[in-house]
């Protein structure tokens, strides 16, 4: 609940940030939240299908992005991560022919449901719907850079709920045993669908879990970005100086039910969910960035017309766009088919 | 009798058996305090308290594991995998344990456990919330695996399932929870395991099948008989262990078989039904066994188009069934 | 040609493979200083070094799911599992994951890794050393599945897996380890995936069989003719994709068609072999389609009476091989 | 590596124990220990085919069999739990019918292997070669306890390298989420097959991992009985106040190859095992009751010929029991077949 960065004026700059960055930073997390509300609406008006929605979770995402090395780490983002892969150089278009199942979908040619990732091109590996399957892959890529010396980093995330998977324990020890480049990103939103964290684990902390692997483990307010951006490029620095993995925990909270097709209202007060809008990390955000002097209503202004003009494009775009060949079905079961 | 979902049938036989037996209780993800993701175990959390609709930690092993634990200690746990599609990581847990807990125990331990597990597609749920997984653990010995198609089946497999001293895979069709409605006793039933039924009687051509299909394959059925095309139509209800006896009438009666599954062709249930009817009465068949199923893909797309063209329905079924009849 | 085992034609294919592509290595339990517990990799640790011949924690899940990952960063991983009743913990990672890389990404990704899995019975294994697992994975489309019988297949095909860019199953039998030898090339070649093989003509009955399998039949089928009795053997080698031409020429050929494996019978791979015949070439049949398998019983007990009731043998093969010719 | 068991001589007093409580924990050992060198004779003569050691093992197995409750807790041993399983009640004869596979092995009809336990009778349940598998099992078994409100504790046991599987996280979680009273109970004989501790985990200990499920975590030397029947005490006295699981570690040492089918030498060297026998617990638990004046030679020559005697009559029994019935191959594949 750390109100600590709005506080302080400069805490960008102590991070060695600048103005940009911190610019660069918001201007994501501003695009996540509005693809994130177009696609709910999206949804409610029966143009799509099916929205799981990121809210609440973009500081954390974008800042995380933000601290990484874009030409040559490898990322694997969990199904809420728009504002990360945004972040890591997807375009809300990409998003969006996903969000429809449009052929041009760049992540699964319309084949995967939204919120499903993979881009080659933008260092992103495919990801599936079984939760923290992608958490041994990281592994498995930290494991090749290290065989062939390469300056790459595995930032892999899942959900809190997710780190009760034994794909969650057996990949952070493998990496622990072998002390590979990767920060395990857990974004503790503090359900899993229904179920809140004490029902899921009894230690205090996610991050209490990394003893067990003998490496550190940190929780940081993913509502932060700062905070959040600190403990990666830490741990990515560690990563690099081949001292072994971290993991990360941002803790944070999912504002919205867990997916359109979820009710929270069955497990959770509205009292609960309205406090908890509080510490939405957006307007946390742009406060900090006016208080800095950074920012202004103008630039606000701006910023958010723009916004809003990519989205519209990109709805568009995606709206209009051809989907997938039936007979395509039957393409690349295996090489060459 | 009252006319209720495919979806009620389900809740209500776990509730009717959990109120008649106090060792029978339910756990898996979500399955407490809000009822389920489908709403399975709706109003159970209020009914049985915490304890009998077990919120559990998102961990399919140890939902599977922990189950089959406390079905040793004598209890009768229905664990559900959220979606069918997620019961792998508890492959270990049915395969190398539930599975062989009587067997290797020569008799001393046995494991009376459920794991109901929505399977099947059609509804927009992309590759990893539509699978039809059964043939993963078909041919598992010391599994029993149940698919039905009908509230009174439904109703009466699951509380036959839950009584059954061994474990059970119920696989329950997502796309049947609403779509499909029909007659159930009031009174206390079961539909024993083990055992198909014709759900359509004919002369012409025999059609065997199971889950959403029987509902495609009944309205094909209904096409072809203003055609002049009279089907028989066995519903398997039980894949393991199959009604061998049922099949091999049921493929005599017309001498025309065609297999139908919503899973992919290869290594299908279809193919060891196919199997025992050309082991057991080839010389009684007029034409060669079909098998039309999705294809050998990965498992079927989102978008509309492809996930139209993976799925069989009633016009693609008529269509291989006319071709039979006429064979 | 060299005369070499079974053992020596595997050691020998990842050997060659690891010296002419750097992106080949090994991981699994014990297969680094150890050598392997069957020594498959034994040297590989002294000349590959530690992190291609890589002992990992015990924990198959990590280890189909960290080659996956190597696999997906453009490596050659060679995964062994160290018996293959050991591979169901690694279940999601192989299903979920490796079988729909390339599928679910469009063909962004693929993923080409091999698998390797000691498995099959009759060596006092018991239960959890002994099981055949083909049939869990049989009817997974996205995966490969290659079962060897001869040094010269065992070696050429685990080549062609390896350079293979989709995921392979690897199943090779570890009762050929050492009893089965045979003639290898010196020179490099590979045996292609797909392509099952004739092991022996003949034109009065067809055994279509794979593993170790192969060898029982081929005795069989020796003493049957002696008899007057000539049989086709095929071995499928690969199991999946099938190889559905040559499944068809051979049961074509003699009319007479058994298929034999040592995995329990109900699911196995042969009720898809015979539904193929039964689909495609019925009126082609002088006799059902017959199956000689394990009985359905959760896996092989331990005590030599029983394992030797549950095994099939050259024996009973050739009983079963008269009677079908006798049909 | 505390010798201090043997230094002090009344340890057994201040934890409560009897003198004949501690006679009762040597004599487990000392017919474990005389059982599994026949066995390994056995297996070298071609009696048997197969046998897998727990030598090194035996203080701490006896010792917590003796600290447990044989009337209400419930056990999940692994294979090398020879001593433990003569502690909670069976017999040497029954070890051998399962050695020799006859059709009057308790554990599994001569199904299973040797040491692989399950005894419902004595409140063994059924385990497999998968390892780890039993952890859930045992939370399964806690959990119908809590439910019924019965004064039970599961007891399971495991080793080092099968702390690294998913099913240790996924069965410690859920124990630790719904308190349940379970003792995890961790031999660590710093191999698995031949990989060393330090390949296996980056933790300093195992029990280092109790931390990630939110109850204690304790490390004991496995070779001191006192040690480990004191944790185990305290972790049932935990266990049936409701207040959850303890995850035991108790170090020891593998002093045999892994099973009859391993040569050790391939891994690691003969000085490495010759230290550490130094540390074997029975020649120490020996010298500690003549020390404390409850043992003498007489008395050492006397159980000595005893357990010969058990071990004779077992070995021949086992060798002239009929083996199982090749048709009864295909019963119990489900009930009443
Ligand atoms: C193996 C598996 N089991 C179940 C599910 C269904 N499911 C999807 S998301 C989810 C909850 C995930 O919770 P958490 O890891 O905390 O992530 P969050 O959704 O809160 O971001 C569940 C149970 C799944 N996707 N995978
Ligand atoms: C799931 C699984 N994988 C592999 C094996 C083969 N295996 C048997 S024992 C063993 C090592 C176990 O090491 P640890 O847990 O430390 O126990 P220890 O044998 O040292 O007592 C292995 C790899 C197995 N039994 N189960
Ligand atoms: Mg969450
Ligand atoms: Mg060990």
């Amino acid at each position: 609940m750390s109100q600590s960065f709005i506080e302080q004026k400069n805490v960008h700059h102590s991070l060695g940030m600048t103005d940009a960055d911190v610019i660069k930073i918001y201007r994501t997390m501003r695009l996540a939240r509005l693809f994130d509300e177009r696609s709910e609406l999206l949804q409610r008006a029966g143009k799509v299908a099916f929205h799981v929605s990121g809210q609440g979770q973009e500081a954390a995402q974008a800042a995380a992005a933000h601290a990484l090395d874009l030409a040559h780490d490898m990322f694997f983002p969990y199904y809420r991560d728009y504002a990360f892969v945004l972040g890591v150089g997807c375009e809300v278009s990409d998003l969006m022919l996903s969000l429809f199942a449009k052929a041009a979908d760049p992540f699964s040619g319309g084949r995967q449901m939204p919120g499903h990732f993979g881009y080659k091109a933008k260092r992103i590996v495919t990801g599936s719907s079984p939760v923290t399957t992608q958490v041994p892959h990281a592994a498995g890529f930290a494991l090749v850079a290290k065989m062939r010396n390469q300056p790459s980093v595995s930032f892999v995330t899942f959900g809190e709920g997710s780190s009760n998977q034994g794909d969650f324990h057996e990949g952070l020890n493998f990496a622990g045993v072998h002390k590979l480049p990767v920060i395990f990103f857990c974004e503790n939103n503090q359900y899993a669908i229904s179920v809140p964290y004490v029902k899921q684990m009894a230690c205090a902390k996610v991050s209490d879990r990394a003893a067990g692997y003998g490496f550190p483990g940190v929780s940081v307010d993913g509502t932060d970005p700062f905070e959040v951006y600190a403990a990666v490029k830490t741990a990515r620095e560690r990563a690099l100086r081949g001292e072994g993995p971290t993991l990360i925990e941002a803790q944070m909270y999912r504002l919205m039910p867990h997916s359109t097709s979820d009710d929270d209202s069955q497990y959770r007060s509205k009292a609960e969910v309205q406090a908890e809008r509080e510490r939405d990390p957006l307007p946390r955000m742009l406060m900090y960035m006016m208080q800095t002097g950074i920012w202004d209503d103008v630039k606000e202004a701006e910023l958010k017309a723009e916004c809003v003009k990519i989205i519209n494009a990109a709805t568009e775009l995606a709206d209009k766009a051809p989907y997938p060949v039936a007979e395509d079905t039957l393409k690349h079961v295996y090489e060459g088919d | 009798m009252a006319k209720i979902s495919y979806l009620e049938a389900i809740r209500s036989a776990m509730r009717e058996e959990m109120e008649r037996d106090a060792d029978v209780f339910v756990l898996g993800e979500d399955v407490g305090v809000k009822g389920g993701v489908f709403h399975a175990t709706k109003g159970f959390y209020e009914q049985f308290g915490e304890m009998r609709s077990l919120d559990t930690p998102l961990a399919e092993s140890a939902i599977a594991g922990v189950a089959i634990g406390a079905a040793m200690a004598g209890m009768r746990p229905i664990a559900e995998m959220q979606f069918a599609d997620f019961i792998f990581p508890a492959t270990n847990q049915i395969i190398s344990e539930a599975a062989k807990i009587r067997y290797r125990s020569n008799n001393d331990w046995n494991c009376p456990l459920v794991i109901r597990a929505p399977f099947g597609g059609g509804i927009g749920g992309a590759l990893y919330h539509s699978q039809c997984p059964e043939s993963v653990f078909f041919g598992t010995p010391g599994l029993k695996i149940v698919a039905p198609s009908t509230p009174y089946d439904a109703k009466g497999l699951l509380k036959a399932s839950i009584r059954d001293n061994d474990p059970v895979l119920y696989f329950e069709h997502k796309k049947c929870y609403h779509s499909i409605t029909g007659d159930v006793p009031e009174e206390d039933y079961i539909v024993p395991i083990g055992k198909a039924d014709v759900k359509r009687e004919g002369h012409d051509i025999t059609v065997i099948t199971y889950g959403l299909m029987v509902h495609y394959v009944l309205r094909a059925a209904e096409e072809l008989s203003k055609e002049g095309i009279e089907t028989l139509v066995l519903d398997l209800r039980t894949i393991q262990p199959l009604d061998v006896d049922a099949i091999i009438a049921a493929a005599k009666q017309t001498g025309k078989v065609l297999i139908v599954h919503e899973d992919n062709k290869t290594g299908g249930v279809g193919a060891e039904v196919a199997a025992i009817i050309a082991e057991e009465i080839l010389y009684d068949l007029d034409a060669p066994i079909q098998r039309l199923a999705a294809p050998d893909v990965p498992a079927m797309p989102i978008n509309p188009i492809q996930e139209k063209f993976y799925m069989l329905n009633p016009d693609k079924i008529a269509a291989k069934m006319r071709q039979l009849a006429e064979w």
